[in-house]
C-alpha cells in the first residue's frame, strides 16, 4: 500500500465537510422542480461526500459513513424506485412512465410533478450508490504492491 | 461574414476538442492516455450539443414569472441539456469501467505500455 | 499502421469541418429546431416543451420536466447504464468478501 | 381476461423493462449466500420474455401494421415511442430464442469458470438482453444510443470475464465499441441540428426538405460508420476475433449470435428507415461501399479462418464472414437482398450459438479447443456435440436442407437482380471457402478408422464422456431448429419477412 501521513487537518476537515454538502446534495434534489438542479447532480454530490471521507479519512471511517455493501443494494433499490413508478402507471391503466395515474388524489398535473419528484430522488440514490460501488471496487481491485 | 463567424466559432472550438480526442484514442500507446483521449472525445461531442443550444438574449430554461412561456425564443432550447445530462452519466460509466479494466490489465501484466503489453502477452503464449 | 492512424484522423477532421461549415447558425430562434411547426409540419419538441412544461407538470425547470417526464424513459436507459457499469466493476475486481472477513 | 389485454396494450414495452428490472433484482434476489438462486432466476426471466416475443410475432401478424407504444402517452416528436413492427418482432424473437438456449446451458460451464462470479454474471446477460431488445423495438434515435450503451457496457464486462487474455481483448472492444456510439452520437448531433427531431417516422416524414443538404450526408455517413463499427464491418472488424476467442464460453455464445445482428439490425433502420432508399443510393453511395465491404469480408473472414488453430479463433473469424454476408444484403438495396440478410440474421444466430455451444462442450469436456489436436476419439466421446457440429457446419457451407442455404439464395437471387456478377462470384466461392474450414475440422474428427493401434486409442480415450442433457439439450435443439428452419422458410418469409419490403420503402 503506499503510505499514508496521518494529517489530522484532513481527516478533521472531511468529516466536518461531509455532512454539509450531503445537506446542499439533498437541496439540490428537492429544489430541482424550480432551479437548475435534479437527481442525478445532486446523486453526484452525494457521492462526492461519502467518497470525501474515504480519501481523507481512510476506508475504515468511511466505512463507519457507509458500508462498502451498501453501495449495490442503494443504487438497485433506486433504480427499482424509478422503475416502481413507472410499473405503478402502468398497472394503474396508463402507459409506461405515464404519472398521471398515480394513485395520487392531485389533478393531474400536479400528479406528474409528484412522480418526478419520486424519480428524482430514484436517481440521486442510485448515482450516489454506484458511484460509491464503483470507487470502493476499483480501490479493492487496486494492487497492493506497487513498488514491488 | 461576421455573422457566419459569430454563428458558427462555437463548433470550431469542439472540433479541435474532437481532433485531440481522436489523436489521443488512435496514436497514444499508453492505456491511460488512450481513455483521456477517449474522455475527451465524449466531452467534445457533448460540447458540440451544448454550444448549439444557445439563442443570443436567451435565459435558461427555467420559467421566469416576469417573461412568461409566451415567447419560446426567450429561453434557450432545453432539449441538447437533457440529452447531455444522459450522455454524461454515460461516459462516466464507460470511464468506470474502462478504469476497472486497466486496473485489472495493471494487476495481470505489470505494464500498461500497449508495446510491452503485446510482447508480455505474446510470451503468455509461448508459455502455454 | 501510424499512417493509417493519421490518415483516418485527417479524413475525420476533413469531414467535420465539411459539415459543420453547414451547421445552422447558433443563437438564431428560427432555426428549425427551435420553430413551433418542422419542414414536415409535424410539432417541434423543443418549442412545445418550453410552451407547455410548466401547464403539463407543474414544474418550472423545463430540463427537470424533459429529464422526468417528456423524455423519462431515457433516463431510466441512464440509470440502468450506470449500475450496469456497477455490475461490471463487480465482476471484474470484487474479491469474494468471505476472504475479505477473514483477513480482517 | 385482464391480463390479455394488459398484455396487448403493452406488449412492446413488457421486454425491455422485464430483462431491465430482473438485471437489478439479481443482485438483490441472489446476494450473498442466496447465489445459486441466480440461475433459475435469469433462465425463468429468459422464458418469459421468450414467450412475450412469440406473443408479440402474433400480435403484429395480426394487426398487420406497425403497432406504436408511446412512452408516457407523449405523442412521438413530443416523447419517445416504441414501434413494433415486422421487423422488430421478428429480430426481438430471434434475440429471445437463442439466449434462452444458451442460458439452459450456461449452468454448469459458468460455475465451472467463474467460480463464485455467477450473480453478477447472469445480471449482466439481464442487462445486455435489455439493452438488446430496446434497441431493437425503439422508435427514437437518442433513447436508441443510450440502450446501445446498456448492452455494450455489459458486453465489456461479460468478455473481460474469460481467460487470461480477455481483459485486453475487452478494453480494445472498449476503445472501439466507445468510439462507434460517439460517431452515432455526433450524427444523430447533426441530423437534430438541421431537422430539430429525434424521432425515426418523423425524420422520415422531415427528409425530402433536407435532401440537399450537407449536414444530412455527414449524419448519414457518421452514423453509418458507428454502426459499422458496432457490427464489425470489414475494416472495422478489429476488436471481434480477440474478443470472441478469449471471452468464457457463455459470453462468446450469447454475444456472437446476437450482438453484431443488432448492429446489423441498428444499419438497416438507419438506411431504410430514416433516410429511405432514394437518399443512400443518390446523395452518398452508402450502400454501395457497404455492399463492396460485405463482399470483401466475406472472402477476407474465410480466408483468413482456415488458417486458424484454435476453434473458437475459427469461429470468430467466420463471424466477420457472416456479417459480410448480412452487409452484401443490406447494400444490394433491393428487396430479394434485404430478405436475405435479415433471414441470414436468423440463420447466423442459430448456426453460430450452436457451434459456439459445441466449443463449450469441448472446452469443458476436453480441456481444450485446439483443431491440431482433435483426433477421431472425439467423435466416439462425445457422439452428439459432433452431431450437432457437423449440421451446423453443412448448414454454414450452404447445403440445401439447411438453413444456411436460403438465405444465400435470397442473396445469389439479389445479387443476380443487381446484374452485379462479382457479389454473385463471391457468395458462391465463400461456401466453397467455408466448406475448406469446416471439412478440415470434419475430417480430423470422422475420417480415420478407429483401432488402428496408436496409443491415444486406449479405452480410456474412446469412452463416451459425454456432456450432461442440460448441456446437450439446447446444442441439439439449435441443430434440429437449423433444419426445421431450412423446411419452414417459405413460411417465415412469407409470413414475416415479406412485410418487411414495404416497411423499408422498397
Amino acid at each position: 500500500m503506499i503510505k499514508r501521513d496521518e494529517n489530522p487537518i484532513l481527516a478533521l476537515g472531511g468529516r466536518v465537510i461531509s455532512p454539509f454538502i450531503m445537506l446542499f446534495a439533498l437541496y439540490v434534489i428537492f429544489h430541482g422542480h424550480y432551479s437548475p438542479g435534479g437527481g442525478f447532480q445532486g446523486g453526484t454530490m452525494l457521492a462526492a461526500a461519502v467518497l470525501l471521507v474515504r480519501l481523507s479519512a481512510g476506508s475504515d471511517m468511511g466505512e463507519l459513513q457507509f458500508k462498502k455493501s451498501w453501495g449495490t443494494y442503494l443504487g438497485a433499490v433506486g433504480v427499482l424506485i424509478y422503475f416502481g413508478t413507472g410499473l405503478v402507471a402502468m398497472l394503474w391503466g396508463g402507459n409506461y412512465l405515464n404519472y398521471e395515474y398515480l394513485p395520487l388524489s392531485f389533478p393531474a398535473n400536479e400528479n406528474r410533478a409528484w412522480g418526478i419528484l419520486s424519480i428524482e430522488i430514484g436517481v440521486g440514490l442510485a448515482v450516489m450508490g454506484i458511484l460509491a460501488a464503483i470507487y470502493d471496487d476499483l480501490v479493492e481491485g487496486e494492487p497492493n504492491a506497487w513498488n514491488a | 461574414m461576421l455573422n457566419y463567424t459569430l454563428g458558427h466559432y462555437g463548433y470550431w472550438f469542439t472540433l479541435v476538442l474532437m481532433m485531440l480526442g481522436l489523436y489521443g484514442m488512435l496514436l497514444k500507446n499508453n492505456l491511460v492516455k488512450k481513455l483521456i483521449g477517449m474522455t475527451i472525445f465524449q466531452v467534445s461531442i457533448i460540447l458540440f450539443y451544448v454550444c448549439s443550444a444557445v439563442k443570443w438574449g436567451g435565459k435558461v430554461p427555467v420559467l421566469d414569472p416576469v417573461i412568461g412561456a409566451a415567447d419560446p425564443s426567450k429561453y434557450i432550447n432545453p432539449i441538447q441539456h437533457t440529452l447531455m445530462l444522459t450522455a454524461i452519466v454515460v461516459g462516466v460509466a464507460t470511464t468506470g469501467v474502462a478504469f476497472a479494466l486497466v486496473i485489472s490489465i495493471y494487476k495481470r501484466y505489470k505494464t500498461l505500455d500497449e508495446v510491452v503489453l503485446l510482447e508480455r502477452m505474446k510470451n503468455d503464449n509461448d508459455a502455454d | 499502421m501510424k499512417i493509417v492512424n493519421y490518415l483516418i484522423l485527417i479524413v475525420f477532421g476533413a469531414l467535420l469541418v465539411y459539415g459543420s461549415a453547414w451547421l445552422p447558425e447558433r443563437g438564431n430562434p428560427n432555426e428549425p429546431l427551435d420553430r413551433e411547426l418542422s419542414y414536415a409540419g409535424t410539432p417541434g419538441a423543443a418549442y412545445y416543451y418550453i410552451k407547455n412544461a410548466k401547464k403539463d407538470a407543474y414544474t418550472d425547470n423545463m430540463v427537470t420536466v424533459i429529464l422526468a417526464d417528456y423524455r423519462g424513459y431515457d433516463t431510466l436507459g441512464e440509470e440502468t447504464v450506470i449500475f450496469t457499469a456497477g455490475l461490471c466493476c463487480y465482476l471484474l475486481l470484487r474479491q469474494r468478501r468471505v476472504n475479505h472477513d477473514k483477513k480482517g | 381476461m385482464m391480463l390479455i389485454n394488459f398484455l396487448t396494450k403493452n406488449s412492446p414495452v413488457l421486454i425491455p423493462i422485464l430483462y431491465l428490472s430482473m438485471g437489478l433484482l439479481i443482485p438483490v434476489i441472489a446476494g450473498g449466500r442466496r447465489h445459486r438462486l441466480a440461475w433459475p432466476t435469469i433462465a425463468l426471466v429468459i422464458l418469459i420474455g421468450l414467450s412475450i416475443s412469440i406473443f408479440n410475432i402474433f400480435a403484429v401478424i395480426d394487426a398487420g401494421k406497425p403497432i406504436h407504444y408511446y412512452m408516457g402517452e407523449w405523442v412521438p416528436p413530443i416523447g419517445i415511442e416504441y414501434v413494433l413492427d415486422h421487423l422488430s418482432a421478428f429480430v426481438m424473437f430471434v434475440l429471445n430464442v437463442v439466449a434462452f438456449l444458451v442460458i439452459i446451458h450456461a449452468k454448469d460451464i459458468v460455475r465451472h469458470e467463474m467460480p463464485g462470479k455467477e450473480v453478477p454474471y447472469y445480471g449482466l446477460i439481464s442487462l445486455m438482453l435489455a439493452g438488446f431488445n430496446g434497441i431493437v423495438v425503439t422508435g427514437d434515435m437518442f433513447n436508441l444510443y443510450v440502450f446501445l450503451e446498456i448492452c455494450s457496457l455489459a458486453v465489456y464486462g461479460l468478455i473481460a470475464a474469460g481467460e487470461k487474455k480477455s481483459l485486453v481483448a475487452s478494453f480494445r472492444y472498449l476503445v472501439m465499441g466507445t468510439l462507434g456510439a460517439c460517431f452515432y452520437l455526433l450524427g444523430v448531433g447533426f441530423l437534430y441540428l438541421t431537422a430539430g427531431s429525434l424521432n425515426m417516422a418523423d425524420m422520415k416524414a422531415i427528409m425530402p426538405y433536407i435532401y440537399n443538404h450537407p449536414t444530412t450526408i455527414i449524419a448519414l455517413a457518421f452514423m453509418a460508420l458507428g454502426m459499422a463499427l458496432k457490427m464489425a464491418l470489414f475494416p472495422l472488424h478489429g476488436w471481434l476475433p480477440d474478443s470472441y476467442t478469449h471471452a468464457p464460453s457463455t459470453s462468446s455464445a450469447i454475444i456472437a449470435p446476437t450482438g453484431t445482428k443488432v448492429g446489423s439490425y441498428v444499419l438497416i433502420r438507419i438506411l431504410f428507415f430514416i433516410f429511405g432508399i432514394k437518399f443512400i443510393s443518390e446523395m452518398l453511395p452508402v450502400a454501395h461501399i457497404i455492399a463492396w465491404m460485405g463482399a470483401i469480408a466475406i472472402i477476407y473472414g474465410s480466408v483468413v479462418a482456415i488458417a486458424q488453430k484454435e476453434l473458437k479463433r475459427m469461429l470468430a473469424y467466420s463471424s466477420v464472414a457472416q456479417v459480410g454476408y448480412i452487409g452484401l444484403g443490406i447494400g444490394l438495396a433491393n428487396p430479394l437482398g434485404l430478405i436475405g440478410a435479415v433471414l441470414h440474421i436468423l440463420n447466423h444466430a442459430f448456426m453460430k450459438a450452436c457451434l459456439f455451444l459445441v466449443a463449450g462442450n469441448l472446452r469443458f469436456k476436453i480441456g481444450h479447443s485446439m483443431i491440431s489436436k482433435f483426433n477421431h476419439s472425439i467423435r466416439k466421446r462425445m457422439p452428439w456435440t459432433m452431431a450437432a457440429f457437423t449440421i451446423a457446419a453443412l448448414s454454414m457451407v450452404g447445403l440445401p436442407p439447411m438453413a444456411g442455404f436460403f438465405s444465400k439464395w435470397y442473396l445469389v437471387m439479389g445479387t443476380i437482380k443487381n446484374s452485379n456478377w462479382i457479389f454473385l462470384a463471391v457468395v458462391l466461392i465463400s461456401s466453397l471457402l467455408n466448406a475448406v474450414y469446416f471439412f478440415r475440422v470434419l475430417e480430423k474428427v470422422y475420417m480415420k478408422p478407429l483401432n488402428s493401434g496408436s496409443p491415444e486409442e486406449s479405452d480410456e480415450n474412446t469412452k463416451p464422456t459425454e456432456v450432461g442433457l442440460q448441456m446437450l439439450v439446447p446444442t441439439l435443439v439449435l441443430a434440429v431448429g437449423l433444419i426445421v428452419i431450412g423446411l419452414l422458410n417459405a413460411l417465415i418469409v412469407k409470413g414475416i419477412l415479406a412485410y418487411i419490403v414495404p416497411l423499408a420503402g422498397m
